[in-house]
């Protein structure tokens, strides 16, 4: 489908690189984890997660995002989506932990959230550089316990959230959802894999999208020839075992770019 | 197993260029999962090139417009993702090169010939690449030069994809055929482009793009039956080809064997279940062979 | 009201040629019922011709195939039906001639001319019928020559309608304008097929034929974007449009108005509601007047 | 839609030159009155009542309807449709009467079995050239009343259809439903027209189909411009006053031919 025309209905600054932009359309069936292809028009279409039905939360890397840091309220941009496959819903009474790294708590928070009001336990390990980057800590607490780690420890434990992650009891969770810097990412991959818990981890991939919607091939992970903006972004840990994560990704020409 | 120019395939469905075939192992899934008789790469060219901004490609209501702008590692980096392929694909790989004369065509050819190709692709016929594809396609002697240089340099058959926008494609296939090709692939995409009223900006990056999916399926068969009189080598049928009925009648038209681009949108083994489709319809209406459709409609007069 | 050409329209959509337009009573009943701004005959030749056979014209899964075959009374048994459109249309009637050199268009063009036509446009662009149409329409030489003779003979404007088979519109739209035309159409259909799998026969009772309907928008609007900037004269955009989006969606390319074919299959007063449409998005976009959507693509960069 | 394909089940007879061919798909919602396009390839498509919803009731004229009259049980055609508007079904307890002219009885008969089965009282004006062309005589007296009229005197009343229709009191009838050659139609249009009957009465009307869908123009009649193929084939008498109707229809050119 063409573009919807999304009016920004309002702005909230999350951290100085960090905003949220809520909009007018409203995504109601969304999966969280799904994520939308944000068009600043002129400029660039670029993916992004749904923080919540009707937003998204954006740090500020480079031209679209620093343009759409340059709109108001009431401007607007265009929207495709919602894409992908999301992270997979606990049934009620389960546990899960949440491991959110930077940005990566953006599509995590609806997912947290729809956990919670499906019946589910919900522990949280937020990551960030520092205190003032850490995303939705309030949102977070609002489910259930939540464990910081800041790299400078301004807040919480300092260093990562691995380091947190190594101090919990593994087989406590039912599930356990990831997603951040691929470095972060790999690093809770390797530690899963090392505790025989990847069969109950879900990671949220990035990869550079040109369509989207899984016809161009250009997000495909190796070796499984996975598409991430359509068989992803979401992917069991299982799926990613002998993956190129963390290894490299390939850039706009499709070139191979360590990471 | 059919054949097509000397190449083995377990059913006639390709892979169309340019659609998951970025990487060695997107190849090898639409081989393996796919079930495809055989893959076509990414156009690969002489230098890397990051492609058109986004939006490069949308959905619309009938058939879907693309822009990439070949984006494309260049053939030294696409080689190990080439070899990749070949050592693990269950099917044909089939390296789709583009360049902006006829010896860099050649060039691309001999650099991705390490990896062993089953057979070249060439892209003479993309719509929204400046200077490259429909830029050479819709000139007959640019065609045959083109064709005829990388024959040149290759011992593996060499296909020659056509745009549909010219005036009359048989004039292209036969500068082709001139050329030295050994098959044609018809078609690539229709120039087209959408606008957002909202804004007043053209959808795509490159403001304009090209229409594939069931919106070029009639222009696809037309160009298919208009190809299969003009020419000997066989053409190979790609254009909004979605499931067994269209591939039926892509053959009906002349084609040898369909390629399938666009389609991959509604599921990766769309490929495996045309081919059980095509072959239940053969059984049901009694042909013996594939061949029996093949052209079967310049028959019925 | 909008002035094309110095004719007055109550609203940009004009009826297509060779859609409910083969009688002077179905033309009134367009213009009254229907809500068209203007409405275009049938195209009319030099002699009568009973057209190809049936089936004539399918509905696909996008968009329609027809080969129609300019079916026509020839001049002389048109007048009456001409005269009655005039007589009775509340709204501009433009007469579509066709001919198979610049002799027969002036021909027609002065036989129709007692009929008082508001306007005359040269179907120099039908994809399915030998010697007439598109063998003029790709051809700029001839397209200029039919042009000019046209304009020699008559005092009203003559617009030229265009085929999008062709590697560059353009050129055909400057020939156009160079002979002499107050606008151009663009697009007439696509060339197409569609075959009968259970039987192999092609379906239209000429084999192939012309696509329209939704399938060609996208083809259709990159057709006026380009015309927009080749050309001064006026383009109007037709192909696909179904909607009052469609609409707006061509005028932003560059139409400085829009024909409706194919859409009358949904309901014939698709004009009135695709003018309704535009005259509501206006308002709520606060665009003070149509022209400042006209083109507007053309300025979002 | 792209023409069906049609397995001839079954031929059957009803008169030297006109032939019913019963198919394999039954087009379970066809309204009666309503037509599909008959493609016999690499021949013609033409227009053709639905006498039932899986049958077609054919005569011989012309090319097409020749090599259809060549065809076998087990052989196919193509068919599009059902198109058009039939005629209007009666409620429960109305009168109708039925007037069929030669092989308009094709359309009718359906119909006058749809208003049988709705509860209405049926009566028949059957017309044909001789008592062996009359079509679909039992169908009718099924139902009702069935008063029949031959060129040649062969059976019922010598004359036509119109010689039996003067006999009745109109007034009884709450819906009368035409379908004939045009001259029948047209005498039977100013015989309603003189007894003040065309508001309750629908003709079914035959003019050259090109594309059947109501696009190319090709049917439309004068003054009103409504398409036969879409807006008809069953018009009102209301609809058709002052029309061309008996006077001139128009060939595959768009010429005028008279009647
Ligand atoms: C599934 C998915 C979900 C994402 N969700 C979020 C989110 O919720 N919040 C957030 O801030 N960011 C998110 N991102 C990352 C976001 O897409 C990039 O930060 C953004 O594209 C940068 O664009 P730019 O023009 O500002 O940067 P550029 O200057 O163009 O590039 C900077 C980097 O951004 C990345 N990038 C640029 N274009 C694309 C593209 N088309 N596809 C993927 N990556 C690209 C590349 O890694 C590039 O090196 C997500 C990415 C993916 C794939
Ligand atoms: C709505 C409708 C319903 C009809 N129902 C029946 C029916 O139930 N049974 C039946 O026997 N006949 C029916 N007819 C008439 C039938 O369509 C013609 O007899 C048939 O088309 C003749 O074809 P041909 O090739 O054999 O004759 P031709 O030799 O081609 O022509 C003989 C005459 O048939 C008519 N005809 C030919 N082609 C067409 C066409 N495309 N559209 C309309 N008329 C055409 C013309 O009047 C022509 O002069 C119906 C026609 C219409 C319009
Ligand atoms: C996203 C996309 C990328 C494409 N890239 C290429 C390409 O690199 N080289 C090429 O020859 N054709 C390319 N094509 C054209 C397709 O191979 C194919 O000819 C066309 O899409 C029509 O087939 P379809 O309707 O099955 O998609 C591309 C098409 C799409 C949709
Ligand atoms: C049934 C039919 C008949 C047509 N006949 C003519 C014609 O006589 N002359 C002409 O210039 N164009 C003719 N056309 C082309 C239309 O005028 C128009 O250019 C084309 O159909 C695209 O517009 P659409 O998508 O709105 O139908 C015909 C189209 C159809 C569908
Ligand atoms: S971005 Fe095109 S397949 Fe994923
Ligand atoms: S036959 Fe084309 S409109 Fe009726």
């Amino acid at each position: 489908m063409l573009p919807l025309n999304a009016t920004i209905t309002q702005i909230t600054d999350e951290s100085p690189a960090v905003r949220t932009f809520f909009f007018d359309p409203r995504f109601e069936d969304m999966e969280p984890g799904q994520f939308v292809m944000v068009w600043i028009r002129g400029v660039d279409e670029i993916p992004m997660g749904l923080s919540r039905n009707n937003s998204i939360t954006v740090q500020k890397v480079g031209e679209a995002t620093s343009k759409l840091f340059e709109l108001k309220e009431g401007d607007s941009f265009g929207l495709r989506g919602p894409f992908g496959k999301g992270f997979t819903l606990p049934v009620k009474g389960e546990k899960i932990l949440v491991i959110a790294g930077g940005v990566g708590a953006a599509p995590l928070s609806p997912y947290a959230e729809a956990a919670f009001a499906a019946g589910a336990e919900v522990h949280t390990i937020l990551g960030a550089r520092s205190a003032g980057d850490l995303l939705f800590e309030g949102r977070f607490e609002a489910l259930g316990k939540v464990y910081v780690s800041t790299d400078d420890g301004s807040k919480g434990v300092k260093g990562f959230v691995t380091d947190v992650l190594k101090s919990l009891d593994m087989a406590a969770y039912d599930r356990i959802s990831v997603c951040g810097p691929e470095i972060m990412m790999s690093s809770v991959f390797r530690l899963l894999e090392e505790r025989k818990s990847l069969e109950k981890a879900e990671f949220s991939l990035h990869r550079y999208f040109k369509c989207g919607i899984g016809v161009c091939g250009a997000c495909c992970i190796d070796h499984s020839g996975l598409r991430v903006c359509k068989d992803g972004p979401v992917f069991s840990g299982v799926q990613l075992i002998g993956s190129e994560l963390g290894k490299y990704s390939r850039d706009a020409s499709g070139r191979r770019v360590k990471i | 197993m059919y054949t097509l120019t000397g190449l083995k395939l377990k059913n006639p469905t390709i892979l169309a260029a340019g659609v998951l075939g970025t990487t060695g192992a997107s190849l090898c899934r639409v081989a393996r999962e796919g079930g495809a008789g055989a893959v076509v790469t990414k156009s690969i060219g002489p230098t890397p090139k990051t492609g058109h901004h986004n939006p490069s490609m949308v959905r619309l209501d009938c058939g879907f417009l693309n822009a990439m702008g070949l984006p494309n590692p260049s053939y030294p980096s696409f080689l190990q993702e080439l070899e990749f392929a070949k050592n693990n694909s269950p099917a044909p790989v089939v390296a789709s090169i583009f360049g902006g004369n006829p010896s860099e065509f050649a060039e691309v050819a001999q650099g991705l010939l390490p990896a062993k190709p089953d057979a070249f692709e060439l892209n003479v016929s993309c719509p929204h690449a400046e200077g490259y594809g429909a830029a050479i396609g819709s000139n007959p002697c640019l065609v045959e030069a083109v064709t005829a240089a990388v024959k040149d340099v290759v011992n593996v058959p060499v296909w020659v994809k056509l745009t549909p926008n010219v005036a009359d494609i048989t004039c292209i296939g036969n500068a082709a055929e001139a050329g030295g090709a050994d098959a044609v692939v018809a078609i690539n995409t229709l120039k087209g482009m959408a606008i957002d009223i909202e804004s007043g900006y053209p959808v795509l990056g490159n403001r304009s793009g090209g229409l594939s999916g069931k919106a070029v399926k009639p222009v696809a068969v037309k160009c298919v039956y208009d190809l299969y009189t003009a020419l000997e080598i066989p053409v190979i049928g790609v254009g909004g080809v979605s499931s067994w009925e269209d591939a039926v009648e892509m053959m009906m038209a002349g084609a040898t064997a369909v390629q399938v681009g666009s389609a991959v949108y509604d599921r990766v083994d769309i490929f495996s279940e045309i081919g059980a489709g095509i072959e239940a319809f053969l059984e049901r209406k009694g042909y013996s062979n594939i061949n029996k459709i093949i052209g079967l409609a310049h028959e019925m007069v």
